[in-house]
């Protein structure tokens, strides 16, 4: 089945919700979903007779450093609409076929629910995904630093594209 | 009245003899059975993702090469090959097999280690050994071609950083004349040995279903009893050009999906890969390996999500591209990190002495695990 | 029970065909060299210890960009036309003096990346894989052949020399100045005349 | 032998000492140099190695080396163990292993005490490392040590039991308890040992020598568990338990635990020896004998107990580098299961054959 048609058994299923099919070359094509219908969309795609999409194969948070420069009531020139995404590559291991979803969320409050009651492989991701970029899935059953030590500084993503090397780490000077 | 006895929290690792790297395992055992398993990964965390951002897109292929460093080529081939699929380039015949063949001989070497390791881990030692001095025929027929050993930098973004040496041909014959023998010494001497079939059989289950699940690759998928095999079922490179089986786990000495499955599936592997090299040696055609390599690699704007059939299981590459010399964002899907996931939910109920077998049978690489 | 006798007897079985595979083993010539005193012959194409021939190094500085561990690092200092680093083996034109080319051999990942780009071939990947040292800095390996004398001397050539390039420039300018004065004047004259230099 | 030492020294007392302390330095302490680089060069042949190389022509000084680092070593104690005990353990298993060689028979010459209970008290004081090894790891105050310490134990009483019983069997058969008397009474030739059927004749000699067979194997295996050798050797599992019961010791003490364990090894492959392979006895009559030279006799027969002995020790380290390990649980299930249904079936099948 091609993305095409996944994305309208989506549409005819989800018709108060937005899908934005973005295919450039050469683009892998994937679709854009609103964070709020995320589980209920990984669900379906999940359990609908003729998708099966059963693996999740790969879930990795983007920064994607998009903002731009606005000017606020003042005057004064301020970044906004900077976004972290979160994508998910589906499979299934029954029909063989693929499908790439993606969801946007503004950086000032990156929260998306967590597929990993869908797919349980996505634990160890979006644990990872959290510790590199700092977006938080709601409802994960154990949302804590995976490869950075737990001692880490809060609030210090490093794969965020504006992370600066801290000066020092637990007392000890960087680079040494 | 069953007695209740006090809970032991055990910490195997980091260092430890068998964890295979720096794994921190929490275990909390009642005796010797395991009530809970807890994973602590993170050791050997090398920030290969954001190094990549810095760098140019050739220049990540020797960091590529450290990430599962006993299969380097296999990873600098999927490297290369996402690469070039984002940017369209189409390398000729001979590079595609040379790569084939190296891939394969990778494989038969991830698998050797991976086997005589276990064998370590379950307490015969000399299997481990025999392995490694045939491992080192692979390592030196390596480093005839590039010159290194372990981290071969060989395969780059549109070809190979070397030809392959004239001798290597005929080598390469001799070693799957010399090696096959050596899977039946090893079947003889380990894995039919009665006390290694008692240690791994009917240990740390995984089903089917439950592996898909846990979106779980390579050889402990297939021990589990599916034919799933991206060498056959999603061909890249010219793999749909050789003739080979896919090995599933049968249970043949206790329930499918099983360690002794997961064990055996990778001898039944090396076979296979035998196969392939045999089929794939003679036919090498000439060219010139650096014909398609760019003077610049700069892809276009866009992102790949491209995988491949890695010893270890599905190694995945998510490579965003923004049109500048430097990859945007490079995510890899190691696949021991995924396979990791499902460990301690294998381990509950058995005991301490399993753990390491069951470990032992995942066949995980820290370095990849961390990356 | 049957299953009892088997197990009985495949245990001791499989146990005997190991002890005859190890047994065989026992008279098998090793497989090991005893390392210090035999050397592992090293392939045509080993990637170890790095050598930079300076003879032929022109500083273009390429190796350094393509290092992914940045483990080289190069600074270099024009020449002046009276003084020049000579050429390269194949006949190129040095212009630069290399006054320092610094190789930290801990850094390196012997990847050779840096030995592709090279112009001139100069740097290589040599089969010495000895090279332990007792101090980190030892590790530096500094293939620069300037002595610092004469690298001020150099610096301080090159600096009089753009000085000298500055006074002739200015010179130049002024002369240009003045022929140009000249010249309208000449223009004045309307005597078509030859440019004279 | 004793005679001869107080007539050598003039006091019993010293003689007492002497007597005691030379099988120690004679044998048991050489031995266990040679065992370890023994064990090292097997293993390394096995495995297509060459093994130490570096001291003496093929390291042969290489166990003397390692003994003088291991001296030299600091003696490493946590803060947190029971001193006393973990100070003690070491000696307490020293004690146990070295203390069964009083009762071997090495010659007709040499035997250090020739008691009528030298069976029991061979089983007996072998057990004493079970409370050695428990108190090391239990004083340890480390994990990995206690967990060694508890699998040690229980392996150890369970395989007491098998041996026990074959050797029950093997005194139903000889009638005594006394080792020296069981070596006498297979003297001469090999078809005279008891793994042949031993003094039997007729066809309950031939009954026997499955049995006795089986009788060996059995008893090979449950002293080669008693020993923690692979594939018995859980207690150490290294790579379960990083060295089980002496993870945490250092040192001299570390040495003592390992001298012990060849020692052990030597002690019940020579109870094998006199129990089924005919003790000191030459299996093809007396060089000594035939010349004439009566004091060359004791020297064969020392050199025969030897080599029979290292022989054994030899295939448990041959065992060792071919065979995995086993689990705790199925060790039970060998013992349990397997050994002793065996062994009270060959107890009983050979007192029926006694009897008639």
């Amino acid at each position: 089945m091609t993305p095409e048609e996944t994305l309208e058994i989506l549409k005819n299923k989800f018709p108060d919700s937005e899908f934005t099919y973005d295919n450039e070359l050469p683009v892998d094509a994937y679709i854009i979903v609103n964070p709020k219908d995320l589980l209920d969309v990984c669900f379906f795609l999940r359990d609908e007779e003729n998708l099966q999409f059963d693996t999740l194969m790969n879930l990795s948070g983007v920064d994607d450093n998009n903002a731009t420069k606005v000017k606020d009531e003042e005057g004064n020139e301020k970044l906004e609409g900077r976004t972290l995404s979160v994508y998910y590559h589906l499979h299934s291991m029954k029909f063989d076929h693929k499908f790439y979803l993606k969801v946007s969320l503004p950086i000032e409050k990156p929260e998306v629910e967590s597929v990993e009651s869908v797919w349980k492989c996505a634990d160890w991701h979006e644990r990872e995904a959290y510790d590199m970029f700092g977006i938080i899935f709601l409802n994960h059953p154990n949302l804590i630093r995976i490869l950075l030590p737990y001692d880490w500084e809060d609030g210090s993503y490093p794969l965020r594209k504006d992370f600066e090397t801290p000066e020092f780490y637990n007392g000890m000077k960087i680079p040494y | 009245m069953p007695i209740k006895t006090e809970e032991m929290v055990l910490n195997m690792g980091p260092q430890h003899p068998s964890t295979h790297g720096v794994l921190r395992l929490e275990l909390k055992l009642e005796g010797e059975l395991i009530l809970d398993v807890k994973p602590h990964i993170g050791y050997l965390h090398r920030c290969f993702e954001k190094h990549c951002e810095a760098m140019t897109y050739p220049q990540v292929v020797p960091y590529t090469d450290r990430m599962d460093y006993l299969a380097s080529m296999s990873n600098n081939f999927g490297y290369a090959v996402a690469v070039e699929r984002l940017m369209g380039i189409q390398v000729n015949e001979r590079v595609e097999y040379i790569r084939v063949i190296m891939a394969e001989l990778q494989r038969i070497a991830s698998h050797m280690v991976a086997l005589g390791t276990y064998g370590v881990d379950i307490g015969a030692f000399t299997p481990f050994l025999f392995l490694f001095a045939d491992r080192e025929r692979i390592l030196t027929l390596f480093e005839e071609t590039c010159g290194a050993r372990l981290l071969y930098n060989y395969m780059w973004v549109g070809g190979l950083s070397h030809d392959i040496h004239p001798d290597f041909v005929r080598k390469t014959k001799d070693f799957v004349q010399y090696f096959r023998p050596k899977i039946d010494e090893l079947n003889n001497l380990l894995s039919y040995n009665k006390i290694f079939v008692e240690r791994t059989a009917n240990i740390g289950i995984l089903p089917a279903d439950v592996a898909i699940n846990y979106g779980i690759t390579g050889p402990i998928l297939r021990a589990s009893g599916v034919k799933w095999d991206l060498r056959k079922n999603d061909p890249y490179s010219i793999y749909d050009r050789f003739d080979f089986d896919i090995p599933v786990g049968e249970g043949l000495k206790g329930t499918v999906g099983d360690c002794w499955d997961r064990y055996y599936v990778r001898v039944l592997e090396m076979v296979e890969s035998l196969k392939i090299i045999e089929q794939a040696i003679d036919n090498i055609p000439e060219g010139d390996v650096q014909e398609a390599v760019p003077k610049r690699v700069k892809p276009p704007k866009g992102s790949i999500y491209a995988r491949f059939e890695n010893p270890k299981g599905e190694l995945g590459y998510f490579i965003i591209s923004d049109g500048s010399v430097n990859p945007f964002r490079v995510k890899v899907r190691a696949p021991s990190f995924v396979n990791m996931e499902v460990f301690g939910e294998l381990c509950k109920g058995h005991f301490v002495a399993d753990v390491i077998s069951i470990l032992g049978s995942m066949d995980v690489v820290l370095g990849e695990i961390d990356r | 029970m049957k299953q009892y006798f088997i197990n009985t007897w495949e245990g001791l079985w499989t146990v005997l065909v190991g002890m005859k595979i190890t047994f065989k083993h026992l008279f098998d010539p090793a497989v090991t060299i005893q390392y210090p005193d035999v050397k592992p012959t090293m392939p045509e194409r080993a990637r170890n210890r790095l050598f930079v021939n300076m003879d032929d190094c022109i500083g273009c500085d390429q190796c350094a960009r393509a290092c992914p561990v940045n483990c080289i690092s190069i600074e270099t200092l024009k020449s002046t036309p009276d003084d020049t680093p000579g050429e390269t083996s194949q006949g190129k034109k040095k212009a630069l003096w290399v006054t320092k080319f610094d190789i930290d051999i801990a850094k390196c990942c012997f990847c050779s990346l840096c030995v592709y780009p090279c112009p001139t071939e100069c740097i290589e990947m040599t089969k010495v894989y000895e090279f332990s040292e007792f101090e980190r800095n030892d590790l530096i390996y500094k293939f620069a052949v300037l002595t610092p004398e004469e690298i001020t001397d150099k610096t301080q050539k090159y600096d009089e020399f753009q000085a000298a390039k500055e006074a002739e420039k200015l010179a130049a300018a002024k002369a240009k100045a003045e022929k140009a004065k000249q010249d309208a004047a000449k223009k004045a004259d309307d005597n078509p005349d030859k440019k004279a230099e | 032998m004793y005679n001869f030492l107080i007539d050598i020294f003039g006091s019993p007392v010293i003689a007492f000492f002497v007597a005691a302390a030379l099988p120690l330095f004679l044998f048991i302490l050489p031995y266990a140099l040679i065992a370890v680089l023994a064990e090292r060069k097997v293993s390394a042949h096995m495995q297509d190695r060459l093994g130490p190389m570096r001291t003496g022509y093929h390291g042969i000084f290489q166990t003397v080396a390692d003994i003088l680092k291991l001296i030299q070593k600091e003696d490493i104690t946590a803060n947190s163990i029971d001193r006393t005990l973990f100070n003690f353990a070491p000696y307490l298993v020293f004690i146990g292993s070295f203390a069964a060689f009083a009762v071997l028979p090495f010659s007709s010459f040499f035997v250090g005490s020739s008691i009528d209970i030298g069976l029991f008290y061979f089983l007996a004081i072998s057990s004493l490392v079970v409370a050695g090894i428990l108190m090391g790891g239990w004083s340890s105050n480390n994990k990995y040590s206690l967990l060694g310490a508890m699998r040690s134990v229980s392996q150890i009483i369970s395989y007491e039991i098998p041996t026990a019983i074959v050797v029950l069997t093997m005194v139903m058969l000889t009638s005594t308890l006394n080792l020296d008397t069981i070596t006498n009474q297979q003297t001469a030739y090999f078809w005279n040992w008891n793994i042949l059927g031993g003094a039997a004749t007729g066809i309950a000699k031939f009954l026997l020598i499955p049995l006795m067979f089986a009788a060996f194997i059995i008893i090979f295996i449950s002293t080669l568990a008693e020993v923690n050798r692979t594939p018995f050797d859980i207690p150490e599992a290294e790579s379960e338990l990083v060295s089980g019961f002496f993870t945490e010791y250092t040192g001299m003490k570390f040495a003592m635990f390992f001298l012990a364990e060849y020692a052990n090894m030597l002690a019940v492959s020579f109870l094998i020896t006199v129990l089924f392979f005919g003790g000191y006895h030459s299996p093809f009559g007396y060089l000594g004998n035939s010349l004439g030279i009566e004091w060359l006799v004791p020297i064969e027969q020392g050199v025969w107990f030897a080599t029979k002995g290292l022989t054994f020790v030899l295939v448990q380290m041959w065992l060792r580098w071919t065979l995995p390990r086993l689990r705790v649980d199925q060790l039970m299930t060998v013992c349990w299961k397997y050994l002793i249904p065996y062994s009270v079936a060959i107890l009983l099948l050979v007192g029926f054959i006694t009897l008639i």
